[in-house]
């Protein structure tokens, strides 16, 4: 096993047992903990992926600002005790856990199946490369970035905002 | 001067109950007995024992003479001082004696509350910023059931003070917003100030 | 004595030396706890009354309680020591008492004033608690009304005496 | 604008000053002839008029006198004991004393304790005393380093 | 160098357990948390192919960029939905919000 | 540039990394042996200026500490498009120039929303 | 090898940063103190170099209190979590022309993106605390310094723009290229960094969140022991760092002239900038809550863009 | 409907840096926003009132230092003033200009106290040790002169207990110098500070109906534009003779009230000078003054008023002819003052709330008695 291979292991099963805990954990604070443990294991498979620049957005935006956000968003509606009853339709539960289960093993098959794909050297994509790609080939694609972040930005207020007469 | 925003606020007040209250003269006190001892001695007047003992019988008939019932209104050091009971102390009359043009008395200095042995005394420390004038008011209450006006509507000064007042004394202040005690916990039993209380501090639990 | 700048510090206290010389592990462990302890006592900010002003001074630039590493904690979590500078009433006595619940251990307590150990000029008042160590044990006694900053000095200088005589394993009688 | 700037200027010339500390322990700080410390008590002076006592707000004088062996109609005092847990330092007792036999030294350290009853005082600690302070000198200059002053 | 399955069968996990918490779950912000998990397994195989795929290049990283900010949209306008609807119904449990059910 | 280099690199991160975690961790371990630890009731209760506190303090909280958030996350993901506008603008020259320019000024639309609305006063 | 020397230079850098930090915290009391006219510690060691020696073993004999309300785990995990990135950011330091550990690409927004991370711990304090003072402080803190956070990241974009690279070595050879500090052409970028640096480590006069005469400790008044270090620890651990990038941004790293090696250079900027953080604290009263978060979104990040903007132009136009 | 932001009950207090003792705030709070406010003391109710009762005329004096511990010669004068004003005494002119100097000389004390304190609140460190420097100067000098730095017990009925000791005035003209100019610079440090007036200018305001109404006098009511000081409208002891401004301000808020304090140190500097100056030779106490277990009031009751640095200050005392005072009551500035909290806290945030706490100057021994 190379010491790539393991630090990916260790990687994948931070975040499998982050996303995991997220689903079982009983309180709400637990949850985004675990949560940000999964965004930050996602951002170290990036850099083991050599894509530096988006590993540290990751951390950046996830790690550090969602998180945040969703700490925020936590605070601002009910959070104590939440002791949701059983969910109304237990036969729910139970197929989307068949439906979501065979939808992961058709994946996993799928997956397998390439196996004979050709092993590569790395491709390392610099923070450099990124812009000019940006501002070169998807500019429009960034313009309308700003318009969507924009948008959101004012619709998230406007929103938000209403108690605030 | 003193004397004029006495007679001035005498008449305010008096006119404002409708009936002599604190203008009316106190009844003369009841006769003393004639003493006969200091006649008699008059005869040996040079003896110094017996100047002593004049001079003695005259410090007790000028403190007998200092027990008289004072006026209800008078100057105590200067300054006007009337009295009522409490039955004719009211918001209104607080109000007027804020308002009106001419007494103004718009800074509560003070309240004291005064436990005697056969009454209650609240006094009232009025001073207006305006006319420079002051005022002792004081408010007799029976010592059973000690209960007087609250005057917090008018002053908002009043209301500490006078939950002060209640808390160590006793008196009841009915009109009062949020009279409870405010120095002692909640739960404390009596009222330190009164002259019958007992400080047993082995008993408070803090000996 | 006479030396400016160049003070004899405590830590060459030859008493330690040779004690640090020939005590085993154990010991040696309790004295460097008793060390860190001596020279980083922190107070809880807490002020009852007219002695509390006095220690305000001890910790100005004239007396400057920070040349002995004491500095104030307004968090009882981070004291080490309490100095009870004040009257105690009966209505303030269980908050103290809480507050030296908070406290984590080590925790030490300084009764400063006459007002704290025995209730001082209110000892026969019907509010004031006499003697602060009815309701927490009591380490130190700083007599005064209020004690001037030189004599609470001499008071943490006491208790530290004392946590370095408990760190030898003596005894030091308290009440 | 920028007014804040010059506060900077303040606490950076403070920071070139000396500073005032006093270095407590080891340098004594000098308490003025009046400061009112910790008493000192002259049996002899005392006539046991019991002024003291009684003027004491907080009580913590006790004293009791005996009969005077040469002279029985006087008495002279026999025990003298300052409760230092409860003295407030307010001179008082000095104030009334005829004889000035209980006066005030400027002693104001080292008298913190484990214990409070170490706090009591009595007769021979009293008059041990040997500080200096607002009083009539009657006895033998005290040992040099005792005085209240700065070395 | 690690084979790039072992990345896709992460992404397909990852993928599969925001779908079922989205599916299940009735906290409002765990659902939303589940979206973003599955956004972020769409990323990673996004730059597992753009690393070590058949294709190497830029462009996967460059959407990988648009895919956390539409994200990081998407999380804000979310949650100052749910504070409205919290505002309105005092409840952030998705079956009592019918509207929100699909 | 070498992957190894860039590995070694990240190594390096990783190891400061577990040096940062691991001086917490092994340092209250260690304490544990020499710190008393005598916790009872009253101790282990909250903290408020020595009063038994008075409901929760994990309340629901004012929203305009959400709005900075929501502020905060979208110009973050704004300043994500700029570090590599930065980086490249050598070469990029006036159209990428402008292009960034143009992003700039959008976002700095939805800031003067912001502005406008006064949601970013506090009180 | 490479990992044994590896390993061998992070403990080192660990060891020499908690004498740092153990050192800052003395100094900042001395000079705090010799503002005050007064002298600080000085009875323990030398100068009271040992004070803070003391400070940190009794805080690790002491016991730690886990209040029965609070959330436990995450109570346990804040510490930690505001530590360990504070400290991770060390890797990028070059504190030398040839004392460097990780020589990443993407230098500085590795170093802003993993130190953006200790206010996660800061909130996880208060709010696990469960006590209000904490919890005050935690939301007021982390409002605040999400919002200075903006200004910082924004600042340092003037810089990159003028290099082209988000590496740290390569900034600190631009500037030895065009033998100018960006303390000059980047002047404007300096200020905001300077006090959006300031309110990011929470210092004076942005302490909020540890406001003392309010929030009693603010986000760690329950915390003891330890943990408390912990917290203490991380934020001089940060305050360094942030000295330390900024010498590298703006002083020009370890340049200096040649008759002291780089790395004195390096640490000597890095006291002045200690010193004027010390200084503030000494000087200036706590700023007003409202007006913080205002001058942040009205006036830096504004001017920051503005500077941004000047310098691409300048940039673009003199080819650079 | 709007968003159910639960309030939070807050306790600030009793041991909280920023009440300076034992004063309990129990603030609900929206976010940081107050929306009631109900201060709750006596955690340092000690009875003063009562022991009075118990304790001879003279006895009492060292109580009176322990109300307001921050300005404890206006405490002693003000007791010592009603007590004779139920003997009828003459005071000796050289008493008279001691009391003054004392008195003006604590005042700055307490000003100063409240200065870095007040700053301490506002988040400067370095204020608090200067205004101790500054406060410790000025112990110095009342030290000599009493022989205590804080309880001070020097004002006697009849006089003060002790002359003046040699060199003592001169000390004071030469003390006077330095503070006038270490006052100064604390101008420079702090009242420019543009950070610091943006948390003071505009907070707090109080009006010159809420000042009347709620009884407040001292410099908070000179800050709001009420130009009432007792050394003025009735000037007791001997401050007719003086030459000093009434400092006031129209504004009200925090700011106002730091300036009016800054101010009025310098004014009691300026009376400080002159009474160095006029001060005569003689005797320092009534001749009967001195025999402390003698005194006995005729019956009567008087109240007396006196400007002390937190407000009007008034001893209603009340004899009955015998050695012991059968009623006194304290009339305790700042535990007037307090009051207003309940109404000036309301929709302020929690910075601000320390802000105009500290702005009022309270002593807690004073507000509990
Ligand atoms: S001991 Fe004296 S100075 Fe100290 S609190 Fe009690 S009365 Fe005040
Ligand atoms: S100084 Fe005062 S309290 Fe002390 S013994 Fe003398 S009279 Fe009593
Ligand atoms: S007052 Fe003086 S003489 Fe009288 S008993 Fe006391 S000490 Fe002795």
């Amino acid at each position: 096993m190379s010491t790539q291979l393991i630090f990916f292991l260790v990687l994948a099963i931070i975040a499998i047992a982050g996303a995991v805990l997220v689903l079982k954990l009983n309180k709400i604070s637990h949850r985004i903990v675990s949560m940000f443990f999964t965004f930050f294991a996602t951002a170290g498979i990036y850099f083991l992926l050599g894509a530096e620049f988006i590993g540290i957005i990751q951390i950046i935006v996830y790690a550090g600002a969602v998180t945040i956000l969703f700490v925020f968003g936590m605070m601002m509606t009910e959070h104590r005790n939440i002791t949701f009853g059983y969910h109304p339709r237990k036969i729910h539960r139970v197929l989307s856990f068949i439906g979501v289960g065979t939808l992961l093993g058709l994946m996993l098959y799928g997956i397998s199946t390439l196996d004979n794909l050709p092993l590569k050297e790395q491709y390392v994509g610099t923070a450099e490369d990124i812009g000019i790609s940006l501002y070169g080939h998807y500019f429009i694609a960034v313009i309308g970035m700003g318009f969507l972040l924009t948008a959101a930005l004012i619709g998230a207020i406007v929103i938000a905002r209403k108690e605030a007469k | 001067m003193s004397q004029e925003v006495l007679d001035l606020i005498v008449k305010k007040v008096d006119g404002f109950l409708g009936e002599e209250v604190v203008g009316k003269k106190p009844e003369p006190p009841p006769e003393p007995e004639p003493e006969e001892e200091p006649k008699a001695e008059e005869a040996e007047a040079d003896d110094p024992k017996a100047k002593a003992r004049a001079a003695r019988a005259k410090k007790a008939a000028a403190a007998k003479k200092a027990e008289e019932p004072k006026p209800p209104a008078r100057l105590n050091f200067g300054k006007p001082l009337i009295e009522l009971p409490s039955e004719k102390w009211s918001v209104e009359l607080a109000e007027l004696l804020r308002d009106d043009p001419e007494l103004q008395f718009d800074f509560l200095s003070c309240i004291t509350g005064v436990d005697y042995e056969e009454h209650m005394e609240v006094v009232y420390n009025f001073y207006s910023t305006v006319k420079k004038h002051y005022l002792y008011l004081k408010v007799i209450t029976p010592r059973e059931k000690p209960s007087v006006v609250s005057v917090d509507s008018v002053w908002k000064a009043a209301d500490y003070m006078e939950r002060e007042i209640y808390d160590l004394l006793g008196v009841d202040f009915p009109g009062h917003w949020n009279l409870k005690r405010i120095l002692l916990d909640d739960g404390w039993e009596g009222h330190p100030l009164r002259k019958d209380y007992i400080t047993d501090k082995k008993a408070l639990g803090l000996d | 004595m006479e030396l400016k700048g160049f003070r004899e510090t405590e830590q060459y206290d030859p008493r330690i030396l040779e004690d640090i010389q020939k005590s085993v592990f154990f010991t040696k462990l309790e004295q460097l706890k008793a060390w860190s302890r001596t020279r980083s006592l922190w107070p809880l900010t807490f002020g009852l009354a007219c002695c509390a002003i006095e220690m305000m001074s001890t910790g100005a630039a004239r007396y400057d309680f920070d040349r002995f590493g004491v500095i104030f904690r307004a968090s009882p979590r981070h004291a080490d020591v309490m100095i009870v500078a004040g009257t105690v009433t009966a209505k303030m006595a269980p908050v103290l008492r809480t507050l030296y619940d908070q406290m984590p251990e080590p925790k030490y307590v300084i009764s400063m004033g006459s007002c704290a150990t025995c209730g001082g000029p209110y000892k026969e008042s019907y509010s004031v608690l006499n003697g602060v160590d009815r309701i927490v044990p009591v380490d130190v006694y700083v007599p005064g009304c209020p004690p001037t900053p030189p004599a609470l000095i001499d008071g943490v200088d006491l208790l530290r005496e004392k946590i370095r005589r408990e760190a030898k394993g003596e005894k030091v009688t308290q009440g | 604008m920028f007014r804040l700037l010059k506060g900077f200027g303040v606490t950076f010339n403070y920071f070139r000053k000396k500073n005032i500390t006093i270095q407590y322990p080891d340098e004594k700080v000098v308490m003025p002839a009046r400061f009112r410390g910790i008493h000192r008590f002259f049996p002899d002076k005392c006539i046991v008029c019991d002024l003291c006592v009684k003027v004491c707000p907080t009580d913590v004088i006790t004293l009791t006198g005996k009969k005077s062996e040469e002279n029985p109609k006087k008495k002279v005092i026999d025990t003298y004991n300052i409760d230092f847990q409860g003295c407030i330092l307010c001179d008082f007792c000095t104030e009334v004393c005829p004889t000035d036999a209980i006066v005030m030294t400027a002693r104001y350290n080292n008298l913190s304790s484990f214990n409070r009853a170490e706090q009591f005082k009595d007769i021979h600690w009293l008059s041990d005393n040997h500080v200096y302070g607002h009083y009539e000198e009657s006895d033998p200059v005290p040992e040099m380093g005792e005085r209240g002053e700065r070395k | 160098m690690v084979h790039i399955t072992f990345f896709l069968a992460l992404a397909a996990i990852l993928f599969c357990i925001g779908l079922y918490g989205v599916l299940t779950r009735r906290h409002l912000v765990i659902v939303l948390v589940c979206v973003e998990l599955m956004l972020m397994a769409v990323s990673i195989n996004l730059i597992a192919f753009s690393a070590i795929g058949p294709s190497a290049g830029i462009e996967g990283q460059v959407f990988t960029l648009f895919i956390i900010s539409v994200a990081a949209a998407e999380v804000a306008v979310g949650l100052a939905i749910l504070i409205a609807l919290y505002r309105n119904r005092e409840s952030i449990d998705v079956i009592k919000h019918d509207l929100l059910r699909w | 540039m070498g992957l190894g280099v860039y590995f070694d690199n990240y190594i390096y991160v990783l190891l400061f990394m577990t040096l940062g975690v691991a001086l917490p961790v092994a340092a209250l371990t260690f304490g544990r042996l020499v710190r008393p630890n005598n916790p009872y009731a009253e101790k282990l209760t909250t903290y408020e200026s020595g009063i038994a506190p008075t409901g929760d303090a994990q309340v629901r909280y004012h929203v305009a500490y959400y709005i900075v958030a929501l502020e905060f996350v979208i110009f973050d993901v704004e300043t994500v498009f700029l570090y590599p506008w930065a980086v490249a603008l050598g070469q990029l020259g006036w159209v990428g120039l402008n292009i960034g320019l143009i992003f700039i000024a959008i976002l700095g639309l939805g800031l003067a929303y912001s502005f406008k609305k006064k949601v970013l006063e506090w009180n | 090898m490479d990992l044994l020397y590896m390993t061998i230079y992070s403990v080192i850098i660990l060891k020499l940063m908690l004498a740092g930090v153990t050192f800052s915290i003395l100094f900042e009391r001395k000079v705090i103190g010799y503002m005050q006219m007064r002298p600080g510690p000085n009875r323990h060691g030398p100068w009271g170099i040992l004070q803070t020696v003391a400070d940190v073993m009794k805080l690790l004999m002491k016991e730690d209190v886990i209040p029965r309300q609070a959330d436990r785990a995450i109570f346990v995990l804040a510490p930690v979590i505001a530590f360990a990135p504070a400290f991770t950011v060390y890797a990028v330091i070059s504190w030398s022309d040839t004392i460097y550990a990780a020589d990443l690409n993407i230098g500085v927004l590795y170093f802003l993106g993993v130190s953006s991370m200790t206010m996660l711990g800061v909130l996880m304090g208060g709010w696990s605390s469960n006590n209000k003072y904490s919890l005050l402080g935690a939301i007021r803190g982390v409002a605040q310094m999400i919002s200075y956070e903006l200004p910082l990241v924004l600042s340092i974009l003037g810089i990159v723009i003028l290099v082209g690279s988000l590496n740290l070595r390569d900034i600190v050879y631009f500037q030895q290229d065009i033998g100018m500090w960006f303390i000059i052409p980047q002047f404007l970028a300096f200020v905001i960094y300077m006090i959006s640096a300031i309110a990011e480590l929470n210092r004076s006069p942005f302490d909020l969140p540890e406001a003392e005469s309010e929030l009693v400790s603010g986000y760690h008044t329950e915390y003891s022991g330890f943990r408390y270090a912990f917290f203490m620890l991380a934020e001089y651990t940060y305050a360094i760092a942030i000295a330390a990038f900024a010498t590298t941004l703006f002083l020009g790293g370890w340049l200096g002239p040649a008759f002291l090696p780089g790395v004195v250079w390096f640490l000597l900027k890095m006291c002045i900038f200690m010193f004027i953080w010390f200084w503030l604290r000494a000087t200036l009263p706590r700023a007003r809550v409202s007006h913080l978060m205002q001058f942040s979104w009205k006036v830096l990040i504004p001017l920051a863009l503005l500077n941004i903007v000047v310098t691409a132009i300048i940039k673009v136009w003199m080819g650079w | 409907m709007s968003i159910k932001t639960e309030t939070m009950t807050l306790n600030m207090g009793p041991q909280h840096p920023s009440t300076h003792g034992v004063f309990r705030l129990l603030v609900e709070v929206d976010g940081e926003t107050i929306t009631k406010a109900e201060p709750i003391m006596g955690y340092l109710h000690r009875g003063s009132e009562k022991l009075a009762e118990n304790f001879i005329y003279t006895q009492f004096i060292p109580y009176t230092d322990r109300l307001d511990y921050m300005n404890a010669m206006t405490n002693n004068y003000v007791y010592c003033a009603a007590v004779e004003k139920l003997l009828d005494w003459e005071i000796p002119e050289r008493a008279e200009y001691l009391r003054v100097i004392t008195m003006e000389l604590n005042r700055i004390a307490s000003h100063l106290v409240w200065w870095g304190t007040y700053l301490l609140d506002i988040g400067a460190l370095s204020p608090f040790l200067y205004a101790f420097r500054d406060r410790d100067h000025i112990l110095d000098l009342l030290n000599e002169i009493s022989g205590a730095r804080m309880t001070f017990n020097y004002h006697r009925i009849g006089g003060v207990k002790w002359d003046a000791p040699e060199g003592w005035v001169d000390k004071v003209k030469e003390k006077v110098k330095v503070l006038r100019e270490n006052i100064n610079e604390y101008d420079t440090l702090v009242t420019g500070n543009e950070i610091f007036q943006a948390r003071t200018i505009g907070v707090g305001k109080l009006t010159k109906e809420q000042i009347l109404n709620w009884g407040i006098s001292g410099p908070l009511a000179r800050a709001s534009g009420l130009k009432i000081d007792i050394r003025k409208e009735e000037p007791y002891s001997i401050y007719d003779r003086f030459d000093f401004d009434i400092p006031t301000q129209e504004e009200g808020d925090v700011y106002a009230r730091y300036k009016v304090r800054i101010a009025e140190m310098y004014e009691s500097l300026k009376i400080i000078e002159q009474a160095c100056e006029q001060i005569p030779e003689g005797d320092i106490i009534h001749k009967k003054g001195a025999r402390i277990m003698m005194i006995k009031p005729p019956a009567g009751e008087a109240y007396t008023r006196a400007e002390a640095s937190k407000g009007e200050i008034g001893v209603y005392a009340i004899s009955n002819g015998k050695n012991k005072p059968y009623r006194v009551k304290l009339r305790r500035p700042s535990f007037v003052n307090v009051a207003i909290l309940q109404d000036i806290l309301i929709g302020q945030s929690i910075q601000d709330l320390v802000a105009i706490f500290g702005s009022l100057d309270i002593v807690l021994g004073e507000v509990d008695a």
